[in-house]
């Protein structure tokens, strides 16, 4: 309100608009594209099954990252320890890791050549190139986003509001379920929320573990070498509109993301 | 009920508590008195158990409970700002107190009707935090850390934040809640009002320790020491020299004032509280033992009285209060007096009785 | 310190721990069996041409996402306007849509047979398959991270810090140098570091919009498939020890990522 | 110098100021009172430029800067809390301020110096805010309002948050920078005591609404309103009944007071200040116009005196103020004595004044 409608905020407001115009384009482009062939026809039978696998694989990776990560989250927000710093390092670096990267180094340690991947493997239990597989790629590139947003939304509970329920007679457990879990439940859901659409989306990780069975991700890279961008379409549009799902959910709650300090 | 030995607390180097020990009877309602930063909060939550002392015990009820987390030590808190539930409503925030300790539901409910009745809130009982205003929280707080029928009740700088006609609505509310339920309390103020008119017993603290521990009337009218006396009430600060050792007599500004005991050095700091002080402007200064000819410094308005600042001939800044609206101005002559008796006198931090002014003698005996 | 040491901690400690295990475990296998092979023999023509051409494009596309995100960032933190929600969402957008979906998007907005691309390829500056390329499906995915972190920063600023400086006679843009961006510094800072990594870990996008020159990240992939996961190590290293570095600066910045309300 | 017109400030539904307008002198110090949400900060920062007002006009220095930018304005701001730019030392912070407006270095210097020394910080100049305390910090915030050479001086209750010492100390300092420098300063607050001792001129704000205006002294002694008399002071509502018309006479407890002008309704409140009571305890209720035997409902204790509620035989509740730490309890019999000459007595919210009290008259004629 305040600084609005004044002379010299325009150089701001000019500058952001160009980024925003170069967010918006590709959008109207692939809209545009969109609209001219009909996607519902042009659905493959590979799309179909890369959809079923992920819609199971990326809700799996995304209740395994909250069950540990939740706990996590709130162990960081409350407590302090030597090593701390090693710790928060270590949740950070998934995200900031390159996909690929992550890929082969996941690899390196369940692949099917490994002692843990073929031990495995031996079992049946194939860790490469299976739903296992594809989960642990998405869980371990996405899981950073539910620990660190439900941190944050545990670090904002007023710790008084704590102390007040143990003085009450609740032990540590009860009083993370009756007041801390309700009170950050906006950022706890909306960590849920990005760790889901990070693992539906993942990539580069997905690629070196679990060429094979396809998610959608990987059908579209395959679907692009083999019929070029518009083959892409169905597979990208569905994945646009779980996005902006997901961004509504996020706005719902009232917590869009952002990377802010801890 | 309750009693704290040698809890002392480091953190680092820093050490916020130094071996303090302070005990409350039952039914009792002391105040830990201190200025900001004096370790009188750490001391409640170590008492509560959310703060772990580096050293010293813990017994509430008889029971050491060192060790015991804080769900297993019967306090009842109240922090010095709003800390309601804000997903639930006053009603349910009374409730879930009441809930680990009376499973039955019925005798719940009415159990909580009764204690949001006590502080007149059962009209909002089905409010949320964020609709009750400062003081209504405040109410409802005060209540849900009765609800647990708690050993002992810590209220923590309760009543700071919220404008002057509310706190002395709460302050009366919380003697009467006292007088109603009889629970032994430990309430923590860095203020002296607050102190001096709630509590049975005054537990002062500075930097960590005890200082003072008395009725609000012994530590008013005889300080201790030079803490003690300044804290309790605004005062000047004579500054006197002893001229003769047998028997102790200290000089300032003409005037001469006999010494009890021996005092250590020859520095000795009298205190005089303004309202102690009589001026020649209302005709108050002429009866007193010590009269002294000064010049207003200022006069700034009160309300009721003001408060007027002169400066005595070396220099020393007195305050007093002058009723309504004085014409006093900055430059004004201004006489003032005050009687020996109502000095306190301090030699190295130590109080000395003031027996008599040696000039109020000679008038004695013209 | 106060939750420390006391009975019930470990249930939150041990889930988390359990997350931390999976962090940890591809991280140490993967250096296990690096320290076997001899990285720097390895280091193949490709994988050099990669690393220059990823180290040339990451900093173009963060500087491009900074010099314009952060005025978006500050308009953001200290404006309220119409369509605010909508322009939010489009912020977040590039951060919770699957890479390969947004190569695609861009790809119809700027391959070589849209308008824009076709015009631009025609005067020798082809938009996919070039270092531009790389610099745009960077920028794209990357830019959020700079313009979200830097917003917080903004708004963690005293609005009367501020007003303060602008009753001083300094006008806005004055005031937004020497106040507001000062105070905000480290969370820009962490931002601009953010992006970094996102950007030159970036595959899915990359991939779709320029499969060739090669970046790191793609050249991990095409090693990986002709010649398995020990040809990705010399690469894969670098990116590690790049990810680690960043870690190391927004520790140092005093602002580990989060993904925090706004 | 300053002048506001007008000034009406709405957020959606919610009217926050309602065409408000005052004007400050060239070096005049006003204070704008008033309870929290009263409007006093929009107020400041409309007169600033930091909030756009819905309507009215700002003129300062004869100028009307109301579509002006806040840098094109010459205020010198202050805010409640702490607004010191935490990236600068206390020197930097001051000659931030002073570089748009003086481009000579060596002159800037100087000025720097000379403003910390003003308020006693020259030996602080060096450091950041984060390493001063709250009243250093506050003091640099001050001077560094001055830097500038404003043109006018608002200060948005800078008091807030500091200990009781500490704000007297400032408060005087305040008073000190005004008398030396002559700014012209608008002061906003809630403390009815900061406004009564700082003022040359008092402003009451009630709900975005100005509903007194006057010289302390005027406002204290003759509220316009019964606002304004319950906002400056804490007092006793008696409620009387109109008993006659012509002349207007009000019973209260046995006595009738004979009012002034034509009061609208038969409703009166008589409001009655605490320093205006006297007791029989001490002896100062028998000269009293009016008599009324009362019983102790509380007493607590204050320091240099006790505050004693009563009840009277209405059931109104009565405070008074009695030395020391008197020997009252709840339930004793205290009789108290007030002048009718000290009630205030309100019809409908407007003042009506009260001429004598009826008894009295027959006292007069035993």
């Amino acid at each position: 309100m305040t600084w609005l409608g004044r002379r010299d905020h325009w150089v701001f407001a000019a500058l952001g608009a160009v980024l925003l115009g170069y967010f918006l384009f590709p959008f109207v482009a692939f809209l545009g594209r969109t609209t001219a062939s009909a996607p519902a026809e042009a659905v493959s039978p590979t799309a179909r099954e890369a959809a079923v696998n992920s819609l199971v694989t990326a809700p799996v990776a995304t209740a395994v990252a909250t069950v540990f990560g939740v706990p996590l989250a709130y162990t960081l927000a409350r407590t302090s320890f030597r090593g701390k710093r090693l710790v928060e390092a270590l949740v950070v670096l998934p995200l900031v890791l390159p996909p690929v990267v992550a890929g082969a180094m996941l690899l390196t340690g369940i692949g099917r050549f490994t002692p843990v991947g073929g031990f495995l493997a031996g079992l049946g239990l194939g860790l490469t190139d299976s739903r296992a597989g594809i989960v642990l790629a998405q869980t371990f590139v996405a899981a950073p986003f539910v620990v660190i947003t439900a941190r944050a939304g545990f670090a904002s509970v007023d710790r008084r509001l704590e102390q007040a329920s143990r003085s009450m007679g609740y032990g540590r457990v009860a009083t993370f379920w009756h007041v801390s879990l309700p009170l950050a439940r906006g950022m706890v859901l909306a960590g849920v929320v990005l760790t889901f659409a990070r693992a539906i989306g993942e990539f580069g990780a997905t690629m070196m573990v679990a060429f094979n069975p396809r998610t959608m991700p990987t059908a579209i890279w395959v679907e692009f070498v083999s019929g070029g961008v518009d083959a892409t379409v169905p597979l990208a549009l569905a994945l646009l509109a779980i996005s902006l799902l997901v961004i509504l959910a996020t706005q719902r709650i009232g917590r869009a993301p952002t990377l802010a300090g801890w | 009920m309750l009693s704290v030995t040698g809890l002392t607390k480091r953190y680092g180097d820093e050490t916020v508590l130094a071996a303090l020990s302070l005990s409350v009877d039952g039914g009792e309602f002391v105040t830990l008195l201190g200025p900001s930063g004096c370790g009188k909060t750490t001391t409640l939550l170590a008492i509560a158990g959310h703060v772990t002392p580096t050293a010293g015990t813990v017994s509430i009820g008889g029971r050491d409970v060192t060790d015991s987390p804080p769900e297993a030590r019967s306090c009842g808190l109240v922090f010095q700002q709003d800390a309601l539930f804000p997903h639930m409503t006053a009603r349910e925030n009374v409730a879930y107190a009441l809930a680990p300790h009376d499973p039955d539901e019925q005798r719940q409910e009415r159990r909580v009707d009764d204690l949001l009745s006590l502080v007149g809130m059962a009209d909002h009982a089905g409010k949320h935090p964020e609709q009750l205003s400062g003081g209504q929280r405040r109410r409802v707080e005060l209540v849900r850390a009765l609800a647990t029928d708690p050993d002992v009740l810590l209220l923590d700088e309760p009543l700071t934040g919220l404008d002057r006609a509310l706190r002395e609505d709460l302050r009366a509310e919380i003697a009467r809640v006292h007088d109603r339920t009889g629970v032994t309390t430990l309430y923590v103020t860095h203020d002296q009002t607050e102190a001096l008119s709630l509590s049975d017993r005054l537990v002062i603290l500075d930097d960590g320790r005890v200082v003072g521990e008395g009725t609000p009337r012994s530590l008013y009218e005889r300080p201790p020491n030079r803490f003690v006396a300044s804290f309790l009430g605004p005062s000047a600060e004579l500054t006197a020299t002893l001229v003769s050792d047998d028997p102790p007599i200290a000089a300032w500004c003409g005037h001469e004032f006999v010494l009890e005991g021996s005092p250590p050095g020859d520095q000795i700091t009298l205190l005089l509280r303004p309202d102690d002080v009589g001026n020649s402007f209302e005709g108050t200064a002429t009866a007193r033992d010590v009269r002294v000819e000064a010049t207003v410094q200022d006069a700034s308005h009160r309300g009721p009285h003001s408060s007027v600042t002169v400066e005595a001939p070396d220099g020393t800044h007195l305050s007093l209060a002058v009723e309504g609206f004085p014409d006093l101005h900055r430059g004004d002559d201004l006489a003032v007096g005050f009687d020996a008796a109502d000095l306190f006198a301090f030699a190295g931090g130590e109080r000395c009785a003031v027996s008599r002014s040696r000039e109020a003698e000679y008038y004695d005996e013209p």
